[in-house]
């Protein structure tokens, strides 16, 4: 029957006219509605709020968070009504059947607009994380710059806490889309055989809803900044300024995205793998975003319940996280940790993917112990859910919960240390390539083995009590996500680059962002394990004179880091924009699939459904079958489509 | 790309997006039910913490009459809408589209219903743990549901449309009316089991 | 550029062997150096039950991280060094298809795993022996020193941003200077009004949450006297970074002298404050009246 | 190529300029820094007034310390120069109403010339109490729901409560700078400053108006109830 079909890639007609893109539904709209939004549900907010609080909420001050959140929450509408995602909504209220097509043609304007293209949609997250990434970055900057001195003068105290809190939350939160966004989004079609993700038009929300928790959370410095941290802990976030207002508004638009992100690719993944791509076949990048999402549906909605609760307690005045009126500071600990653990395991298991994917290319063998590496990673997954209250262990929550969490907080290093295992087994005997990806990968080995028995020494409750919340976790966080997440992302962005572009990047200047970034960026952070044992608490602007030097050492080296990271941006413009030399279709003579189709890739990834017919790491076996593309063969094309 | 143009893409068969929804339904349950498990967490603790004794004033008492017409229609709504779903199969179209009907109606009622609840409240959100717990839980619940009254709408509205187009529903699969009321009926009834513990925690348990 | 089978046949170093020797030896030179010469440096001293506790953990864990931080050195250093495709070769030459082997992958988990239950062992053993080593253990300490009954009970209170500090065996008096005497246990009860904030008594190996509306008690024994730094380790507002103060340690005399000279001299403002009270619940106001 | 090289140093250039609008519009922005009038003998007088409404841009409802400049202006700031190891003589005429404090231990003079300060009542008709008004009155102690703000600095242990004027004064000054003719509080004390370097100094009374704890707002703000004493 003919409705039977779905078009999934109409035949592109003539893209519409300059004008028409400029008229139709994109960024540029969304940006006004986003303003116009804000501005009449401000409004709203505030007749809301004079009704329902009104002599909690007099007129003039900036506390006046119900019209603040529901300006937030309008522009936020406003975003969405300009990029046009509530056409499709709404023609299904009307009943109109479902489609799978939206905003795909040829010209530059997808980029800017609701795109079902998840290669479109990939490439705008990695634009948009990276631009984070650095203002992030910029801001770690400037906390450095403050701590060269040993009593905060140079930026307002106030000021400095804000900045603290935007480096935190923007980091967090755009890196837990770092990966799974831009190489989950653009990789794990490609990786399983399919033309598309499972539900394209929010695939292309959650890119949007990350760009927007972006700019909501910049808003902050707007509204009086937040004093927090990424941790959000209440009632201080009660109490703060309407800065905390995007603060939550953004952290829940993450929350929103990591879910339907998660869901997505969990989705495709069942459904949408080509014949012949068993689980056993599956590409162990795939796997590590299957195991991404399953923590991001799970703990993202915890986290969402907890916000709202946040602003529960700040618009209508309820007592969630008030101890004299019925609540409890530590509701917050404990639901906030619920979520976060398992998210420092969606910024660290994507890490695990893309090193284990990338090692088998540059040593030239299969990846060894596979089957352990999916144990391993649905290990640290369902582990993760066990261990949050060794966030707690001073915070005078029972005492007899402790022998318990530090135990399962130990046992989580048994399957995280069988990626160790994977990475040697696959390096044993191997012809290693020392390519920049493969540079990349070697130092994640070395940073996040620091990381990791560093948290050995948090997980005991006895040593915990010197370093908990000092500079020694902010050490050990920034070993296993900077050198681990972000260092596997680097490697990832240097090999996957020049298929997603079609434009090489190049080496040298590779070359020389790793070994400025690897040597820094040690420098760096070492040094803060002896400034946290040495007495130095997070996020401080003041600190013990005694500790001057080596914060003005550490400070000196974390400008090295940023400069190194400018040469990494200096490369990116080099190659993508100004140089474009073309990259031929399989640089690295991989046998992952993603490298057997053209560069750049069509539209439609494969002409025909490939069959998939062996795993993609059968190196040192020359003939391994990977892939049957039919083209050239006898299935012919009115076969496969009946 | 246009050097691509002309190759030939074989189509996609809906079974495809059927499954997609049918999995997807499933995960956003499970998403749902973690939300819920938060406010249901903060019930617990702060009922045990009972903090300067004020989990509980003694004039927070939510009403338990709107608390037993909003649990009816949630329920009446779910079990309505799974009863039309048999029917989708057996060709009665017309029974379908009625049940679907009766159950958007029941949804909507859930809405009104909870809305007039809240200016019938003895007790404002400062009034206790009990009082945030119940204000917190009730109108996240009542944001979820309105999502179930979208997806009961467009279902309806996709089989009206079919109706008048000639086309029987059991036919209509390129408009997966079918995954789609499958997805639905899991998300109805997971939506239906919070609701049974808002309600006992809420309401009943002293 | 041609991808070419490995030449098989040729002599291959024993490259198990020469790993373990180098392991063996980086081992048996580092883990004395960290017991015997850095040991004894790291942090937080030898001032009190709680920090030599604290000590001897981070030791041990030092330690014990030597072998596998050299293991993953050694191994990465080794295969760097002797697995590496010739670059001057145009041909890109495979490498074993080895793909797993059950007895290493189940000895590296048998390892793992009792690793990981000695040290939680270790760890809880030393939980309980050791009185909660300074961590704050909410209301219902999990381990309580046997002279628990004798101990100075002092109330720690933070607000934002200020640390207070009662008394409540000398009527309850409340100073912003936290003195105490040497040889005694003494029983932190840390508590907040506002926010939540974290008691980190630094020299002591003192951490305890100050959460309102919760009692979080903590135990010490200081063996010398001296002075420590007491700083908020928990994020608590503008001041937080400047919420510290200077504890003093004086022996049991002194100490009687002191208390008894501070009882004096804050009676006028002693009766102005509420009962002691192991939490207290200011009205959470908004509206300034 | 030269196309789009022009466009990434304009790119280039606009995103500098972004950074530079960050720091000095976000990351710069705190009030400015006033120096104490220096007496003859080398000691430093500092007046200072608290404002229960600044009644200006940007919130007018905020409470508030100034400070009055050497040429005799009141200015809106929190920062103050003061010189090392001399004695600081402080008046503070106090215009907001009595609050109370969260934590009575405050309620005591400490850390000032004297262990006292100096209270007189103007344009004020008396206690909530019933006491009569201050005049000219030495305290170490004051009652704890009787002041309005304190002026601490807690490196120093030097705290000041400030005494409210009486909730049923109808006098009230309601935009800062506050003439003398409204109803305040007139508190006087001395203290000697500390070797060079900078110390922070805030209220601890919980004075913010629509503040959970009554300690968001100003009370985490520089130039309102938090500063610094810049000595010198």
């Amino acid at each position: 029957m003919e409705s039977a079909a779905l078009p999934v890639n109409r035949s592109k007609g003539a893209a519409p006219s300059f004008l028409g893109q400029l008229l139709g539904f994109n960024v540029i709209w969304a940006v006004a509605f986003a303003i116009v939004g804000y501005i009449v549900a401000h409004w709203l907010g505030g007749k809301i709020g004079a009704n329902i609080a009104a002599e909690q909420n007099p007129g003039g001050t900036d506390q006046d968070d119900i019209a603040i959140l529901l300006g937030l929450f309008g522009s936020i509408i406003g975003w969405m009504l300009g990029l046009g995602f509530f056409n499709y909504p709404l023609k299904r209220m009307l009943g109109r059947a479902p489609s799978l097509h939206e905003g795909v043609d040829s010209s530059t304007w997808r980029y800017f607009r609701l795109c079902t293209d998840h290669k479109v949609v990939a490439m705008q997250y990695l634009v948009a994380t990276l631009f984070f990434f650095f203002v992030a970055g910029l801001n770690a900057m400037f906390i450095r710059t403050e701590l060269t001195s040993s009593n905060a003068t140079l930026f307002p105290a106030g000021n400095y806490l804000t900045l603290v809190g935007l480096h935190g939350t923007m980091m967090l939160t755009m890196m837990s889309a770092g990966v799974i966004g831009p190489l989950g989004n653009w990789l794990v079609p490609i990786m399983i055989g399919s033309r598309r993700m499972a539900f394209p038009r929010i695939e292309s929300l959650t890119m949007w809803l990350t760009v927007l928790a972006g700019f909501v959370l910049l808003s902050a410095t707007l509204l009086g900044g937040f004093p927090t941290g990424w941790t959000g802990y209440a009632p201080l976030a009660d109490q703060a300024r309407a800065g905390i207002d995007s603060y939550l508004v953004s952290f829940l638009l993450i929350g929103i995205a990591l879910v339907l992100v998660g869901i997505n690719i969990l989705v495709t993944v069942v459904t949408l793998r080509a014949p012949g791509m068993t689980w056993n076949r599956l590409p162990i990048f795939v796997w590590a975003m299957v195991t991404t999402s399953i923590l991001a549906v799970l703990a993202a909605p915890v986290l969402a319940a907890a916000l709202y609760m946040v602003m529960s307690d700040r618009s209508i005045e309820s007592t969630f996280f008030i101890s004299s009126s019925g609540g409890s500071p530590l509701l917050w600990d404990e639901l906030f940790w619920f979520f976060g653990h398992p998210e420092v395991y969606i910024l660290a298991l994507p890490g695990f993917g893309i090193v284990l994917e990338i090692l088998p290319v540059f040593a030239r063998k299969p990846l060894w112990g596979y089957r352990m590496a999916v144990a391993g990673m649905f290990g640290v997954a369902l582990m993760s859910f066990m261990v949050w209250q060794h966030h707690l262990f001073m915070s005078g929550i029972n005492a007899n919960l402790r022998p318990f969490y530090m135990f399962t907080t130990e046992l989580i290093s048994i399957p995280t240390g069988l990626i160790f295992l994977n990475g040697f087994g696959t390096l044993w005997k191997a012809k290693i390539r020392f390519t920049v990806p493969m540079l990349f990968c070697l130092a994640f080995f070395f940073n996040f083995l620091i990381g990791g028995l560093s948290g050995v020494f948090l997980s005991d409750v006895t040593s915990d009590v010197v370093t908990h919340g000092s500079f020694f976790v902010m050490a050990h966080f920034h070993y296993t996500i900077m050198g681990g997440l972000v260092f596997a992302l680097m490697g990832g962005i240097y090999y996957w680059l020049p298929k997603m572009t079609g434009y090489t990047i190049n080496q040298a200047l590779g070359k020389l962002h790793f070994w400025t970034m690897f040597i820094f960026f040690n420098l760096t952070f070492f040094p803060l394990f002896a400034a946290g044992m040495l007495g130095m608490p997070r996020r401080v602007s003041s600190y013990n004179a005694s500790l001057h030097t080596l914060n003005v050492f550490v400070s000196i080296m974390a400008f090295c880091l940023g400069l190194s990271m400018l040469i990494f941006l200096g490369n990116l413009v080099w190659s993508l924009v100004l140089k474009r030399e073309r990259a031929s279709d399989n640089p690295w003579h991989s046998k992952s699939l993603e490298w057997q189709i053209p560069t750049p890739v069509p539209s439609y990834n494969f002409e025909q459904i490939p069959t998939i017919t062996g795993d993609p790491y059968g190196y040192g076996l020359p003939e391994a079958p990977v892939v049957d593309f039919g083209r050239r063969g006898a299935v012919a094309a009115g076969e496969a489509g009946a | 790309m246009s050097a691509h143009d002309g190759v030939v893409i074989e189509p996609e068969g809906p079974e495809t997006l059927g499954a997609n929804i049918s999995v997807g339904a499933r995960l956003w349950a499970s998403a749902v039910a973690f939300f819920f498990m938060a406010f249901v967490f903060a019930f617990f603790y702060l009922r045990a913490l009972n903090t300067a004794h004020s989990f509980r004033e003694p004039h927070v008492t939510p009403p338990i009459g709107w608390g037993v017409a909003i649990l009816a229609c949630v329920l009446g709504s779910s079990v309505i809408f799974t009863l039309g779903r048999t029917r989708l199969g057996d060709g009665t179209d017309s029974q379908w589209r009625l049940a679907s009907l009766a159950s958007l109606v029941l949804a909507l009622a859930v809405v009104a219903l909870q809305i007039i609840e809240y200016y019938n409240l003895s007790f404002g959100a400062s009034d206790g743990g009990l009082a945030s717990v119940f204000l917190g839980f009730t109108a996240t619940f009542g944001l979820f549901w309105l999502g179930a009254v979208y997806w009961i709408e467009t279902i309806w509205a996709q089989s009206l449309r079919g109706e008048r187009a000639g086309e029987s529903d059991i036919a209509n699969t390129s408009g997966l009316l079918r995954p789609s009321a499958d997805g639905c009926v899991v998300y109805l009834y997971t939506l239906g089991i919070v609701e049974i513990f808002a309600f006992v925690l809420l309401y009943l348990v002293k | 550029m041609s991808i070419a089978p490995e030449k098989v046949g040729r002599d291959e170093p024993h490259h198990g062997r020469n790993i373990a020797i180098i392991w063996a030896i980086a081992t048996a030179i580092m883990v004395p150096v960290i017991i015997w010469v850095v040991g004894p440096h790291i942090p937080p001293g030898s001032l009190t039950d709680d920090t030599r506790a604290q000590h001897a953990v981070d030791v041990v864990l030092t330690a014990l991280s030597i072998p596998l931080l050299m293991l993953v050195w050694v191994y990465l250093g080794y295969a760097v060094i002797n697995f590496r495709a010739d670059p001057a070769s145009g041909t890109i030459v495979d490498g074993p298809p080895l793909r797993s082997n059950t007895r290493i992958q189940a000895t590296w988990l048998i390892v793992s795993a009792v690793l990981v239950v000695g040290l939680a062992a270790y760890g809880t053993v030393d939980l309980l022996t050791e009185n909660g080593a300074g961590g704050g253990q909410g209301s219902n300490p999990l381990a309580k020193p046997s002279d628990a009954r004798s101990a100075l009970q002092v109330q720690v209170i933070g607000q934002q941003w200020l640390w207070t500090f009662r008394y409540p065996g000398y009527g309850g008096v409340e100073t912003a200077q936290l003195v105490l005497p040497v040889n005694r246990e003494i029983e932190f009860h840390v508590t907040s009004l506002d926010v939540v904030h974290s008691f980190w008594a630094i020299e002591l190996g003192v951490k305890a949450d100050a959460v309102p509306g919760a009692d979080n008690i903590a135990y010490v024994k200081i063996f010398r006297k001296g002075s420590f730094q007491v700083r908020c380790d928990e994020l608590c507002g503008l001041w937080h970074g400047h919420m510290n103060t200077t504890g003093h340690i004086v022996s049991g005399s002194a100490f009687n002298s002191w208390i008894h000279a501070t009882v004096t001299k804050y009676a006028a403002v002693t009766k102005y404050l509420p009962p002691y009270s192991l939490t207290y619940y200011p009205i959470p106001t908004r509206n300034a009246t | 190529m030269r196309v789009r090289l022009l466009a990434v140093a304009a790119t280039f250039a606009a995103l500098i300029a972004l950074v530079a609008v960050y720091v000095v519009y976000f990351l710069e922005s705190g009030p400015p820094a006033v120096a104490a009038v220096i007496n003859r003998d080398g000691s430093a007088s500092l007046t200072l007034q608290v404002v229960g409404s600044y009644g200006n841009h940007p919130f007018p409802d905020w409470v508030s310390y100034l400070v009055k400049d050497p040429s005799g202006k009141w200015r809106h700031t929190t920062i103050w120069k003061l010189p090392a190891h001399e004695l600081v003589h402080v008046t503070v005429y106090q215009f907001d109403s009595q609050t109370g404090l969260r934590n009575n231990f405050l309620a005591q003079v400490r850390g000032t010339v004297g262990g006292v300060a100096t209270y007189t009542d103007v344009g004020n008709t008396g206690k909530g109490s019933g006491l009569p008004p201050y005049n000219n009155t030495s305290l170490s102690v004051i009652p704890p729901s009787e002041p309005a703000h304190t002026f601490t600095v807690p490196d120093l242990d030097l705290s000041v409560p400030l005494v409210g004027i009486s909730d049923s004064t109808s006098n009230v000054c309601a935009v800062a700078p506050c003439p003398m003719h409204f109803a305040h509080t007139t508190i006087s004390f001395s203290f000697r400053t500390p070797g060079a370097g900078t110390y922070r100094w805030q209220c601890f009374v919980p004075c913010a108006f629509a503040f959970l704890y009554g300690f968001g707002g100003p009370m985490q703000t520089i130039g309102y109830m938090d500063g610094l004493l810049e000595v010198a």
